[in-house]
């Protein structure tokens, strides 16, 4: 079952967080997007390695584009550049993320708690030898009232295909980009132009799914090793450099069809 | 008790074990396997039981343990019969589970069919909901399947068709158009995944027909989750 | 024991009527049906169980006698587990993915509540696991939201109780015990940590939202920020 790609530490997104945050005591603003990044990255990864969920690592991602907003707004302080209306929208998100955080926080504790609860349970096992032969007569006819209709009812139904583990994305659908179509026309584009900074890359885009899509496109590239990312300076842009030849073949894509649906 | 007292802790250990395993046991559980799990000699075993056996009885428990079928298990003492019977007769629900209904149904459309080949269809073990039906008579072994390990084969009995009300089984309902496409048929006898076929797939949630279509399998009467939202 | 001399008698059947009752039933025995049964009343009932109980704990038995999902059963003691793990190998049931254990906190403590409520809570898309656990019987559709769209609504079985060995959901603790505490909650604020860039700083404390709502608080309307954002 896809939704049970669980790595051994990280749950999804909000726990990868949550770790970083408590566990590793970072202050998301002094360390490096890059470290961050990278962190993210690496969770990515171990899940491809189980089978990627799209729905989560969106989520990863999600999450990580929120923090580079929010840092990314520490750093130009450009007092006269930013709205007040953009501001306080940002101090939303924050307490948004932050009580999402908790709300996380509390029902990790509270799940740990039932485990152990289980845990105690199940080392006691309950007697489930039912009634002796002898009383078999006495009780009343279990088929009392039941059907003809009942009986293939029931039929059906225990012959109806048990649901098929599978990624599920089709709610993820309405989306009419895809990773695929953002990675083909990024081997597009990129050889082309052949350094490009990431926010450049995305100028044009409006809605924050496209712009994550787009990540995502650029994740799975370099992963591929098609291309190099680089971040010169601390908080810097991202850039990304295309390393493959000029007309690359596109059937060494195929690989990508994984985060499609 | 005859026991040195060197093996008195031994021996309230073996007891304790023997009446946990006992306790959770659907079927009489042979002295040779308990001597095996408590590491004792079958000897041992039968004398401590016998002994235990004997307790109960002189504590005046409401249960006793007892030797039947070539294993020894718990059972309700028989002076508590009569509450037993209450208890039976007033208390338990008088129906079949969903599980058991299932699992008749299964062996009326399917019969002769073994115990295995059941468990394969409802994905778990059939074991104890097999005895109850058969305790209750509505279905009996009727043969042997002639290939290697001459499965049991099981079928309905007379009984079972009185209580439905039917004359043969061919008066079962038809399955008609609820039988599953070969596909999907050949794909469970398969363990195989089902790959959805339908064109369309953002639409599935309202299109769908009910049960057995895609990979999403029949129950999500709200459709997923998602873009309404 | 409290009894009254003339209530022995009395006393020492119902026990024994108890015990044998227990030994046949398949599933926990409401209390009240076990005071109709043999004629005495919920609490003392209720009172000669937990007296049973206890008493079975001082003699060392192998077994217990425990309340659990609103009734009483027989049950192995949880020291014996090696032996009896041993013996009931294939009963064991696999072990919940943290995944699935978040969800199920969720819904338990949450109850009734839809599957866009949790998705908001856990941040990813919780379809699978909910299934999981549905097959597992640990949670079950047990309404449908009035308002528009009709979401289904899960909550907990009885075998969710059964399984975390609860009398009823009374028993799980509090959500509060689980609330991050004061230092979590700062080192979260810290580590999201906006600074100010407004000129005018003195302006921000009034129109940032005050301190987190809390596990509690109301759940984003919108669902996850999820894809569909």
């Amino acid at each position: 079952m896809t939704v049970a790609v669980q790595t051994e530490v990280f749950e999804g997104p909000f726990d990868l967080l949550l770790h970083l945050i408590l566990r590793e005591q970072v202050d998301l603003y002094e360390v490096s997007l890059s470290a961050i990044v990278d962190a993210y990255l690496v969770e990515l990864e171990r899940m491809g390695d189980l089978g990627l969920d799209l729905d989560m690592a969106t989520e990863f991602l999600l999450i990580a584009a929120t923090l580079v907003e929010l840092k990314a707004r520490r750093l130009l302080p450009d007092e006269s550049g930013i709205d007040l209306d953009e501001e306080l929208a940002l101090w939303e998100e924050r307490d948004l993320l932050l009580s999402r955080l908790l709300e996380c926080k509390t029902f990790k504790d509270a799940a740990q708690v039932l485990s152990e609860l289980e845990a105690d349970a199940g080392r006691s096992h309950p007697r489930t030898a039912g009634l002796e032969d002898r009383f078999a007569d006495l009780a009343p006819d279990l088929l009392e009232g039941v059907t003809p209709q009942q009986l293939r009812d029931a039929f059906v139904r225990a012959t109806a295909p048990k649901p098929v583990p599978r990624v599920e994305m089709d709610h993820v659908a309405p989306i009419r980009l895809s990773v695929a179509d953002a990675v083909e026309e990024l081997v597009d584009e990129l050889p082309r132009v052949g350094r490009i900074g990431f926010r450049a890359l995305t100028s044009s885009l409006v809605e924050r799914l496209e712009v994550v899509v787009r990540f995502l496109a650029v994740l799975e590239l370099f992963k591929q090793g098609l291309v190099d990312l680089d971040q010169p300076t601390t908080f810097g842009e991202i850039e990304i450099v295309w390393l493959g030849d000029e007309a690359h073949d596109h059937a060494d894509l195929a690989a990508i069809d994984v985060y499609d649906g | 008790m005859s026991e040195l007292p060197d093996d008195a802790p031994v021996v309230a250990e073996a007891r304790r074990a023997i009446e946990g395993v006992l306790m959770v046991a659907d079927e009489p559980v042979d002295p040779q396997l308990l001597a095996q799990l408590i590491e004792l000699s079958v000897p041992r075993v039968e004398e401590l039981c016998a002994e235990m056996a004997a307790g109960y009885e002189a504590e005046e428990r409401g249960f006793v343990l007892v030797r039947v079928a070539g294993g020894y298990r718990f059972q309700s003492h028989p002076e508590m019969a009569p509450y037993v019977e209450r208890f039976v007769l007033d208390g338990q629900a008088a129906r079949l589970s969903a599980a058991a209904l299932e699992t008749l149904a299964i062996v009326a459309y399917k019969q002769p069919v073994s115990r295995a080949q059941i468990a394969a269809i409802r994905g778990v073990s059939v074991d104890g909901v097999m005895r109850t039906l058969q305790q209750r008579g509505y279905i009996d072994e009727i043969g042997r399947d002639p290939g290697p390990g001459q499965a049991v084969l099981f079928g309905t009995t007379q009984h079972f068709l009185e209580r439905l009300g039917l004359d043969s089984l061919a008066d079962l309902p038809p399955l008609g158009d609820f039988v599953p496409g070969a596909d999907v048929v050949e794909a469970l006898e398969h363990g195989l995944r089902i790959e959805a076929t339908l064109p369309d797939t953002a639409s599935l949630p309202d299109t769908a027909p009910p049960a057995p279509e895609g990979p999403d399998g029949p129950v999500d009467p709200e459709g997923p989750t998602g873009p309404d939202t």
